[in-house]
C-alpha cells in the first residue's frame, strides 16, 4: 500500500505526466476552440495522425524541428478547412463528416508515409526535441525535475492553454467565438460573420490538433508509424466535455488523464496483476461521462454546438 | 453573382446522379494517389474489380465482408433516423461478439445447434442493446448528449473485452495469447459455399435490411420514431411515448450492432480478439450515410464499401500500391458522397 | 533451379522488429536468387485469411507469415489449399502436411545478454518491457533473467507489458516507469525501451535485431534472431516436395545460426566476457541447454 | 413632414425559388418618424427588413441610409450606417451576460481587451436615458421576455442606431409591457430616432404609428397617415378584401363537459376550479408565467394533476394521456404550433393523422393505412381551406396561418366534444385571425365546449362567453363576458378580482 503511494513522491512520475499530457493539451485546446464556435470536429484523430506523419517527414527530409511543427500545423489547418467547408457553409452532419475526415487523414498519412519512406528494418528516426532545463527553476529539488525539464513544445502547450483561457474570456475575438457557438443568429445580428468565424475557428483548432500529433513524433518519440496516435484524439474530445468547454479546466483534465496513465504504468510494478490495467485505462473515459452528466445540467454546452447556420435560410 | 439556393423538391436525376458523380470524383482523386505510387491507374481499377469480383474467392470474400457492414450500417441508419446519434456501434459490436463467445463456449449454453445459433444471435443483440441503453438513459434522464457518451463507450468496451479475454474468458489453450474461449462447433454458422468464408449470416443481414425497411416505411412504429426524431416536442404532444420509442430504437440499433459482432464470431472467427473489428462500427456510419439512411440502400452501400476494401486490398497486393489505398478510397467516397448529396439539394442561381 | 514463388503476409507494418527480421531474410533470399518475393503488410486479423487464400490462388508455393491471431482460420486455409506450403510464426503446432510453424527462439542469446548485463547494474534491479505475456515473449524475458541470475542470484526484476505489439512511445513510458522504480538495466523486448534508457543515461539490451547502431551509447548487447535458417529449410523442403507440416523452431537455435548475441566490447565489463563466451560455446555444442520457460514472468 | 429622409429602399425584389417574397418594394423613412409596416403572414415584412439589415441579399434594388448606399448582405455595414434591428425571433445568446451580448462585435476582432468597464458605464447611461433598466451581468437566459426585449433594443442603441427596426416586438409581450414599449419608442422618436415597426395588432398600430405602409404578396399596396385611416381599412388593405372578425351569437349552453375541482400541479397551480359546458367558450386570461402553460398541459393530457381532479362528462378521464384525451373527444390546439403542433419535415398528411395513428381506421396490426391517411388529410385541406401544399408536401412549407388551420382542422373534422385552444391566433395576421375565430365559433355553435387560453384580450372578448383570470397559479371566479371590459380584465390579471367584481 505504501509503495502505491510512494509513486506520487517520485519526480519521474510528474515529469511523465507533463510529457504524456502535452499532445492531449494541444488536441483538447484545438477541439475546444472548434466546439466553442459550434463545430464538433471528430476529424481530430486523423488530423493528429497526419500532423505526426508530416511533422516527422519534414524533419526527416532535413527540416528544422520547428519547421516540422509549422508544417504539421499547416496540414492540420488544411484538414480543418475541409471539415469547415463541409460543415459550415454546407451544413453537413458534423460527426459524420468528422469521422470521414479521420478516416481520410489517417489513411492518407499511412499511404504517403509508405510511399515516401522505403521499407526498412526499423522505423527511421530523427533527432527529436531535447529537454530544456529552465535555468534556475530546473535546479529546484524535485520540482525542477518534475516540472522544468521538459521539451519546448510542452512549455508551449501549457502557455497556449493559459493564453486561450484569457483570449476566450477577455478579447473581442474570444467573445465572438463564444457568441457564434451560443447563437450564430445573435452573432450575425451584431455584425459578426458566423460562417467566416466558424471556418476560422475550425482551421485554427485543427492546426493545434495537428501540432499535438506532431509532438508524438518530434518529441515524445523519434519516428512515425501507423496507428501511433492510438485514440488520443478521442480522449481529447472527451476532455473538452470534462473541462466543460473551458481551457483552464482542459489543461487540468489533460494532466489528470496523463496522471492516470503514468501512475498506472508504475503501479503495475507494485500490485502486479491484482488489478487489471484495463480498469485504470477505463477510468478517464468513465470520468468524462460522469463529468458530462454533471455539466449537462448546468447547460455549459455551447448551445449551438452541432447546429448548422445557413445564411438567408430559416 | 452566383449563389446556391435550396430546392424545395430534389429532382430524381439529381438524386441518382449525385452518388454516381461522387464515386467518380472519389476514384479520380484516388487515381492521383495511385499514380504517385507509380502504378497504372486504369490497370489498378481493373485489378480492383477483379480483386472484388473476379473469382469465386474474391466474390465470397467481398460478400463475407459485406455482412457485418450491412448490420452496423443498419444500426447507424435506424438510430440516426430517429435522431439518436449512436456513434457507439463499434463498442456494441464488440460486446455482442463477446456475449456470443461466452454463451457459445463449452461453458456456455448447452443447446442443440438449431437452437444454439439463434440463442447466441439474441445474446449478442441483447448485449449490444444494453450497451446503448446506458447512454440513452443518460440522455433521457439528464439530457447528456449521446454523441460523446457512445463514442467514449467504444473505448470502455474495447478495454472491457480486453480485460475479459485476458481474464475470465481467456482461452487457456491459446498459449497465453489474449483471445476468448472459442465457440463450440455447433455454434458455427453453416457456410453458404464450401471452401470459402461465406456464411449464412449474409441471408440474415439482407433479411433484416428488408425487415427494417418494411418497419420504417409502413408501420406505426416507423412513423412514430421518425416523428420523435424530427420533433420530439410535437411527438410528445401527439401522444407518442418518446421514451418508449427511443428505447425501442436503441434496442434495435444496439441490437443490430451487437448481432453483427455475434455473427462475425459465429460465422468467421470462432472467438473474440481485440482486433476482431477493423472498424466495422465506424464504417457502419459511413455505410448508413452513403445509403442516405435508407435500409435497402444500406445493403448496396455495404456492398460498395466491401468491394472497395476487398478490391483495393487485392489491387495493392497485385501492383505494389500501399494497401492503405483502400481506406483512402472509402474515405474519399464518403466525403464526396456527403458533398454531392447535399449539393443535390441546391441549385445554382444567378 | 527455378525460383520459388514466396509470399509474405505481415500483420504489422514491416518496420515492426519481428516482421522486419522475416522481411529482411526474405528480401535477402530474393536477392540471392533463391526465391521470388511479394508481400503485404499491416494485414488485420479480418483480412489475414483472405490474403493467405489470395496468395495461394495466385500460385505462390510458400506463404510465410504469422498465425498468432488467426490460428484456427489459418489452419483451415492450409487445409483448403493442400498444394501450397504455409510457414507461420505460431504459438501452436504444425498441422496437416502443409502447415509448418516456427517459434522465435532467441532465448539462448537473451540468456547470454543477461550474463553480460548482470555485473553492470549498480542497483541490482533489472527491467524488461514486453508486448503481451505470450510464450514467445515470456521465454525471452525468462531466459534473460536466468542469465542475470546465474551471475547475480540476488537480482531484482521488474516487468512491464504494454498490451500491444507496436507502440514505441508506450514502451518508452513503461521503460521510464521502471527506471523510476530503480531499474538501471533494461531488457527491451519491444522497440521504444531503449529510448527510455537513453534518455535516463542507463544501458539496455536489444532483442531480435541489432539496436546498437541506433542507440550507440545505450544498447550494449543484442539477442539477435535470424529467420534465414528457418526459411532456407522450408524452401528446401518445398523444392524437394517434402512434407512441410512440421515445427521449424529448432532452426532458431544458435547451433543452426538462428540466434546469437552481438555486443559492444567497450561497453560491457571486460571480466564478464570469458564466462559468457564459454557458455556460448556450450550452447552451440549442445552441452548446455538454456531453460525454456513459457510461464508469465512476474 | 419636412424632416429629412434618412432611409430609402428602392425597388427591392427578393425571390425564394418560385416565390417572390418582395416585389419591387420602394419605401422611405424620415427622421423622427414612427413607421408601421403591416401585412398578412408571409407578406414579406421580415424578408424586407432582413434585406435592409443585410441578413438576406436582394435580387435587385438597393437600400440607401443617410445618403449612402448599403452594401448588400453585410449586417456589419448596416450597423455601421446606424441601423439597429430587433428581430422577430430574439437574436440573443442565452448563456452569455447582457453586457457580453451587447458588446460582442463592437470592437475589432483582433484587438486586445474587451473594454468592459467603459461599456458598462455606457450601457447604464443608455438604460437610464431611455428607461430600459436591466442588470448588465445577468445571464440573458435568466431574463423574462420583456427584459430580453429591452436587451435587444439596448444592443441597437449601444451601436448608436439612428434607425431602429422592430419586427413584431409586442407579439410576446403583455398588454402593459407593450404599452410601456410604445411609450419608450415615442420618446426615442422625439429624440430624433427613426423607427420602423411591424405588428399584427391594429390597435397598437393606430395608436403608435405616424405613418403606415401595407404590404401584400410582397408588394406595397398602400400608404396611409395613421391619423387618416381606420382599423377596418387597414385590415382590408392587408388582406385584399373586407375582413370582419366574426361575431359570437349568444346561445344556451348544454351539459358540463370539462370540470376541474381543486386542481393542483406541483405548486404551479393551486386549487383550480372551473367548468366548461357544451356550446360554451370559457376564456382564461393571464400574464405569461402564471400557469397557463401548465393548465394547457393538464387539459391536453400531457401532465397529470398532483391533486384534485379533472372530469370529462362527469367522469374522470379513463386514460389521462394525450391519446386518451384524443380518444375521449378532446381537440387540442397547442400554444407553440411549430414546436408542439407539427413536425415540419413530415408530410402534411402525416401531420394530419399523427395523433390518431393508432386508431383502427388509420392503422391495422401496426401497419399504417396510408391511403386512409391521405384521404383524411385531403378532406381537412378542403374543408378548412388549408393553402400551400398537398397531402404529400412537407408541412414546413406552409405559412403560420395555414399550419394553424391544419391543426384546427384535424381536430374539428372529428367534431370534438371539447376544444382546448391555447393562444390560437398568436402571430397570425388579420385574415387568418378571422378565419380561425370563425372556425372556433362554428365549433361552439355545433355544441363543442371550448376552453380558450389567451393573452389577447380582444380575442377573449370576441370569443368567450365567460372569463376567468389566472394569477400565480390561482384562478379568479368567472365573470360573464358582458360584464367584462379591458380595464376590468386588466385588474383581474393583476390579481385584484375581489375589487374588480
Ligand atoms: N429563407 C427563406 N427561404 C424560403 N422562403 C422564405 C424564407 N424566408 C421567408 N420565406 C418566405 O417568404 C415569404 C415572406 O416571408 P416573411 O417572413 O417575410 O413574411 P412576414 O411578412 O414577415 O410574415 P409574418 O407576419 O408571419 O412574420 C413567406 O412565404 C415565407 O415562407
Ligand atoms: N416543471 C416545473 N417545475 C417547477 N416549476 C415550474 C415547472 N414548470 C413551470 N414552472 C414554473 O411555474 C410557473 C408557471 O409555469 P407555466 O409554464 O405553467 O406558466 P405560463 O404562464 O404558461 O408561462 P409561459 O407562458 O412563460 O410558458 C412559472 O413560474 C414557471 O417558471
Ligand atoms: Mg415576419
Ligand atoms: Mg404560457
Amino acid at each position: 500500500m505504501m509503495e502505491a503511494l510512494d509513486i506520487f513522491a517520485s519526480a519521474g512520475l510528474w515529469a511523465a505526466v507533463l510529457r504524456i499530457a502535452t499532445p492531449l493539451i494541444f488536441g483538447t485546446l484545438g477541439a475546444l476552440i472548434c466546439e466553442r464556435s459550434g463545430v464538433l470536429n471528430l476529424g481530430i484523430e486523423g488530423i493528429m495522425t497526419f500532423g505526426a506523419m508530416i511533422g516527422w517527414m519534414t524533419v526527416y527530409h532535413g527540416g528544422d524541428l520547428w519547421a516540422g511543427i509549422a508544417v504539421a500545423a499547416l496540414s492540420g489547418a488544411m484538414f480543418g478547412l475541409l471539415h469547415a467547408a463541409m460543415t459550415v457553409p454546407l451544413g453537413l452532419s458534423q460527426h459524420v463528416t468528422g469521422l470521414g475526415i479521420t478516416l481520410f487523414a489517417s489513411s492518407l498519412s499511412y499511404y504517403i508515409f509508405r510511399l515516401s519512406i522505403p521499407v526498412s528494418g526499423s522505423p527511421p528516426t530523427i533527432v527529436p526535441f531535447q529537454p530544456i532545463a529552465i535555468p534556475g527553476l530546473s535546479d529546484i529539488p524535485f520540482l525542477g525535475e518534475a516540472l522544468f525539464s521538459q521539451t519546448a513544445p510542452t512549455y508551449l502547450a501549457v502557455l497556449l492553454a493559459l493564453a486561450a483561457a484569457v483570449a476566450l474570456a477577455r478579447t473581442p475575438l474570444g467573445l465572438a467565438v463564444r457568441i457564434v457557438g451560443e447563437n450564430p443568429h445573435a452573432a450575425e445580428a451584431q455584425g459578426i460573420d458566423p460562417i467566416r468565424l466558424r471556418i476560422g475557428a475550425v482551421v485554427a483548432g485543427s492546426a493545434l490538433m495537428a501540432v499535438g500529433g506532431a509532438f508524438l513524433t518530434l518529441s515524445a518519440f523519434n519516428s512515425f508509424f501507423p496507428t501511433m496516435v492510438q485514440g488520443r484524439g478521442w480522449v481529447c474530445i472527451a476532455l473538452v466535455v470534462f473541462a466543460s468547454w473551458r481551457p483552464g479546466l482542459a489543461l487540468l483534465g489533460a494532466l489528470l488523464f496523463a496522471l492516470f496513465d503514468a501512475y498506472q504504468l508504475r503501479l503495475s510494478h507494485v500490485v502486479g496483476k491484482a488489478i487489471p490495467y484495463q480498469l485504470f485505462l477505463m477510468i478517464p473515459y468513465l470520468m468524462s461521462i460522469l463529468a458530462l452528466l454533471v455539466m449537462a445540467r448546468r447547460a455549459r454546452v455551447p448551445q449551438a454546438l452541432m447546429q448548422p447556420f445557413r445564411r438567408g435560410e430559416r | 453573382m452566383i449563389r446556391l439556393e435550396r430546392r424545395a423538391h430534389v429532382p430524381l436525376a439529381a438524386r441518382i446522379g449525385a452518388p454516381i458523380a461522387a464515386v467518380v470524383v472519389a476514384l479520380a482523386l484516388a487515381g492521383i494517389l495511385i499514380a504517385l505510387a507509380g502504378a497504372p491507374v486504369l490497370e489498378a481499377y481493373r485489378r480492383m474489380l477483379i480483386g472484388a469480383f473476379g473469382s469465386r474467392l474474391s466474390i465470397t470474400e467481398t460478400l463475407t465482408r459485406t455482412v457485418p457492414l450491412i448490420l452496423t450500417g443498419l444500426a447507424a441508419a435506424v438510430a440516426f433516423r430517429a435522431r439518436l446519434w449512436n456513434i457507439g456501434a463499434e463498442g456494441q459490436f464488440l460486446v455482442g461478439a463477446l456475449a456470443a463467445a461466452a454463451l457459445g463456449s463449452q461453458h456456455g449454453l448447452h443447446l442443440p445447434a438449431p437452437l444454439l445459433i439463434p440463442a447466441l444471435m439474441v445474446g449478442g443483440a441483447v448485449a449490444g442493446a444494453l450497451m446503448l441503453l446506458g447512454p440513452l438513459a443518460l440522455r433521457l434522464r439528464f439530457g447528456v448528449d449521446e454523441v460523446v457518451t457512445t463514442l467514449l463507450l467504444n473505448f470502455v468496451a474495447l478495454l472491457f473485452v480486453s480485460m475479459m479475454i485476458e481474464g475470465v474468458l481467456k482461452d487457456p489453450l491459446a498459449f497465453g495469447w489474449p483471445q476468448s474461449v472459442p465457440v463450440v462447433g455447433d455454434a458455427l454458422l453453416p457456410k453458404l459455399l464450401p471452401r470459402s468464408r461465406l456464411h449464412i449470416g449474409l441471408l440474415v443481414a439482407v433479411g433484416l435490411a428488408l425487415l427494417v425497411a418494411l418497419v420504417q416505411a409502413r408501420t406505426v412504429f416507423g412513423m412514430e420514431s421518425r416523428a420523435a426524431g424530427l420533433n420530439p416536442a410535437a411527438a410528445r404532444f401527439a401522444g407518442i411515448g418518446l421514451t418508449r420509442i427511443l428505447v425501442l430504437v436503441a434496442c434495435l440499433s444496439g441490437g443490430l450492432a451487437g448481432l453483427a459482432g455475434a455473427i462475425e464470431v459465429m460465422g468467421v472467427k470462432g472467438y473474440v480478439t481485440t482486433d476482431l473489428s477493423p472498424g466495422f462500427g465506424y464504417t457502419g456510419i459511413v455505410v448508413a450515410m452513403l445509403a442516405a439512411l435508407d435500409p435497402i440502400g444500406v445493403v448496396f452501400a455495404a456492398l460498395f464499401v466491401a468491394t472497395m476494401f476487398v478490391g483495393a486490398d487485392s489491387m495493392s497486393r497485385a501492383l505494389g500500391v500501399p494497401s492503405f489505398i483502400a481506406d483512402v478510397i472509402v474515405a474519399l467516397s464518403l466525403l464526396a458522397m456527403l458533398v454531392a448529396l447535399s449539393l443535390a439539394n441546391y441549385r445554382i442561381r444567378r | 533451379a527455378e525460383k520459388l514463388k514466396v509470399a509474405g503476409i505481415h500483420a504489422s507494418p514491416v518496420e515492426n522488429a519481428w516482421n522486419s527480421r522475416l522481411h529482411e531474410a526474405l528480401l535477402a533470399a530474393a536477392k540471392d536468387g533463391v526465391i521470388e518475393y511479394t508481400f503485404s503488410e499491416g494485414v488485420s486479423g479480418t483480412d489475414y485469411p483472405r490474403a493467405m487464400r489470395e496468395y495461394a490462388e495466385a500460385g505462390n508455393k510458400l506463404i510465410v507469415g504469422e498465425s498468432y491471431a488467426v490460428e484456427t482460420e489459418a489452419r483451415q486455409v492450409a487445409a483448403d489449399y493442400p498444394d501450397t506450403a504455409f510457414l507461420m510464426g505460431s504459438s501452436g503446432g504444425p498441422a496437416g502436411d502443409n502447415f509448418g510453424t516456427f517459434g522465435t527462439w532467441n532465448h539462448e542469446a537473451a540468456y547470454l545478454a543477461g550474463m553480460l548485463a548482470a555485473p553492470m547494474s549498480k542497483t541490482g534491479t533489472f527491467g524488461a518491457v514486453g508486448a503481451i505475456p505470450i510464450p514467445e515473449v515470456n521465454i525471452l524475458i525468462n531466459a534473460f533473467r536466468a542469465g542475470v541470475k546465474e551471475a547475480r542470484p540476488d537480482a531484482k526484476f521488474l516487468v512491464g507489458f504494454i498490451g500491444t505489439f507496436f507502440d514505441p512511445p508506450k514502451a518508452r513510458e513503461s521503460g521510464l516507469a521502471q527506471i523510476d522504480a530503480g531499474a538501471d538495466i533494461l531488457f527491451g523486448e519491444r522497440i521504444g525501451t531503449a529510448d527510455a534508457a537513453k534518455e535516463k543515461g542507463i544501458k539496455s539490451v536489444g532483442s531480435l535485431l541489432d539496436y546498437t547502431p541506433r542507440y550507440p551509447e545505450t544498447v550494449f548487447a543484442n539477442a539477435m534472431w535470424y529467420f534465414r535458417p528457418i526459411l532456407d529449410a522450408a524452401v528446401k523442403d518445398v523444392q524437394a516436395g517434402q512434407k512441410t507440416g512440421k515445427d521449424y523452431s529448432p532452426y532458431s537455435f544458435m547451433k543452426e545460426g538462428g540466434n546469437d548475441i552481438v555486443f559492444s566490447e567497450t561497453m560491457v565489463i571486460k571480466d564478464s566476457i570469458p564466462a559468457m563466451e564459454e557458455k556460448r560455446k556450450a550452447i552451440k555444442d549442445g552441452s548446455f541447454k538454456v531453460p525454456v520457460d513459457p510461464s508469465e514472468p512476474t | 413632414m419636412s424632416a429629412p429622409v434618412v432611409l430609402s429602399l428602392e425597388g427591392i425584389t427578393k425571390r425564394f425559388g418560385s416565390l417572390t417574397a418582395n416585389d419591387d418594394v420602394t419605401l422611405e423613412l424620415r427622421q423622427g418618424e414612427l413607421l408601421a409596416l403591416l401585412g398578412e403572414n408571409g407578406a414579406g415584412k421580415t424578408t424586407l427588413m432582413n434585406i435592409l439589415f443585410g441578413h438576406y441579399t436582394a435580387d435587385s434594388g438597393r437600400a440607401v441610409a443617410f445618403g449612402r448606399e448599403l452594401p448588400p448582405g453585410k449586417p456589419r455595414a448596416a450597423i455601421a450606417a446606424g441601423i439597429g434591428m430587433v428581430h422577430q425571433h430574439f437574436a440573443l445568446a442565452a448563456n452569455l451576460s447582457v453586457l457580453e451580448n451587447v458588446i460582442a462585435g463592437t470592437r475589432r476582432l483582433f484587438s486586445l481587451g474587451l473594454g468592459a468597464g467603459g461599456a458598462r458605464k455606457r450601457l447604464a447611461a443608455l438604460a437610464e436615458r431611455f428607461g430600459l433598466a436591466v442588470d448588465p451581468d445577468a445571464r440573458v437566459g435568466d431574463l423574462s421576455v420583456g427584459e430580453r426585449q429591452r436587451v435587444e433594443i439596448l444592443k441597437a442603441l449601444y451601436r448608436d442606431a439612428r434607425i431602429l427596426i422592430l419586427d413584431e416586438p409586442t407579439a410576446v409581450l403583455t398588454h402593459q409591457e407593450a404599452e410601456q414599449l410604445y411609450a419608450t419608442l415615442r420618446g426615442m422618436a422625439q429624440l430624433g430616432l427613426s423607427i420602423i415597426f411591424i405588428s399584427h395588432k391594429l390597435h397598437e398600430v393606430m395608436a403608435a404609428a405616424d405613418r403606415v405602409v401595407v404590404l401584400r404578396g410582397g408588394r406595397v399596396v398602400a400608404e396611409r397617415a395613421a391619423s387618416a385611416t381606420s382599423r377596418e381599412e387597414l385590415a382590408e388593405l392587408m388582406v385584399g378584401r373586407r375582413v370582419a372578425r366574426p361575431r359570437r351569437e349568444s346561445q344556451q349552453p348544454g351539459e358540463v363537459v370539462l370540470e376541474a375541482r381543486g386542481l393542483d400541479a406541483g405548486g404551479r397551480l393551486k386549487g383550480l376550479d372551473f367548468a366548461v359546458r357544451a356550446g360554451e367558450t370559457l376564456g382564461i386570461i393571464g400574464v405569461s408565467g402564471n400557469g397557463q402553460a401548465t393548465l394547457v398541459r393538464l387539459a391536453c393530457g400531457l401532465e397529470r394533476p398532483s391533486a384534485g381532479h379533472l372530469t370529462l362528462y362527469g367522469r374522470p378521464v379513463e386514460d389521462p394521456s394525450p391519446r386518451g384525451f384524443v380518444a375521449a373527444g378532446v381537440g387540442r390546439v397547442p400554444e407553440d404550433r411549430n414546436g408542439d403542433g407539427v413536425v415540419g419535415e413530415m408530410a402534411l398528411w402525416e401531420n394530419a393523422v399523427l395523433e390518431r395513428l393508432r386508431e383502427p381506421r388509420f392503422s391495422r396490426a401496426g401497419f399504417v393505412d396510408r391511403a386512409a391517411g391521405r384521404l383524411f388529410a385531403r378532406s381537412v385541406v378542403e374543408r378548412f381551406d388549408v393553402r400551400g401544399g398537398g397531402p404529400d408536401s412537407p408541412i414546413r412549407l406552409l405559412s403560420g396561418g395555414n399550419v394553424q388551420k391544419l391543426i384546427l382542422g384535424r381536430n374539428l373534422a372529428e367534431a370534438p366534444k371539447l376544444l382546448v385552444a391555447a393562444q390560437p391566433t398568436r402571430g397570425l395576421d388579420e385574415g387568418a385571425v378571422a378565419s380561425v375565430h370563425g372556425e372556433i365559433l362554428a365549433a361552439r355553435g355545433a355544441g363543442t365546449a371550448v376552453l380558450l387560453i389567451s393573452e389577447d384580450l380582444d380575442e377573449v372578448l370576441a370569443l368567450a362567453d365567460r372569463v376567468q383570470a389566472i394569477v400565480k397559479g390561482r384562478l379568479s371566479p368567472p365573470i360573464p363576458v358582458a360584464a367584462a371590459d379591458p380595464r376590468r380584465l386588466g385588474l383581474m390579471m393583476a390579481g385584484i378580482w375581489e375589487e374588480a367584481a
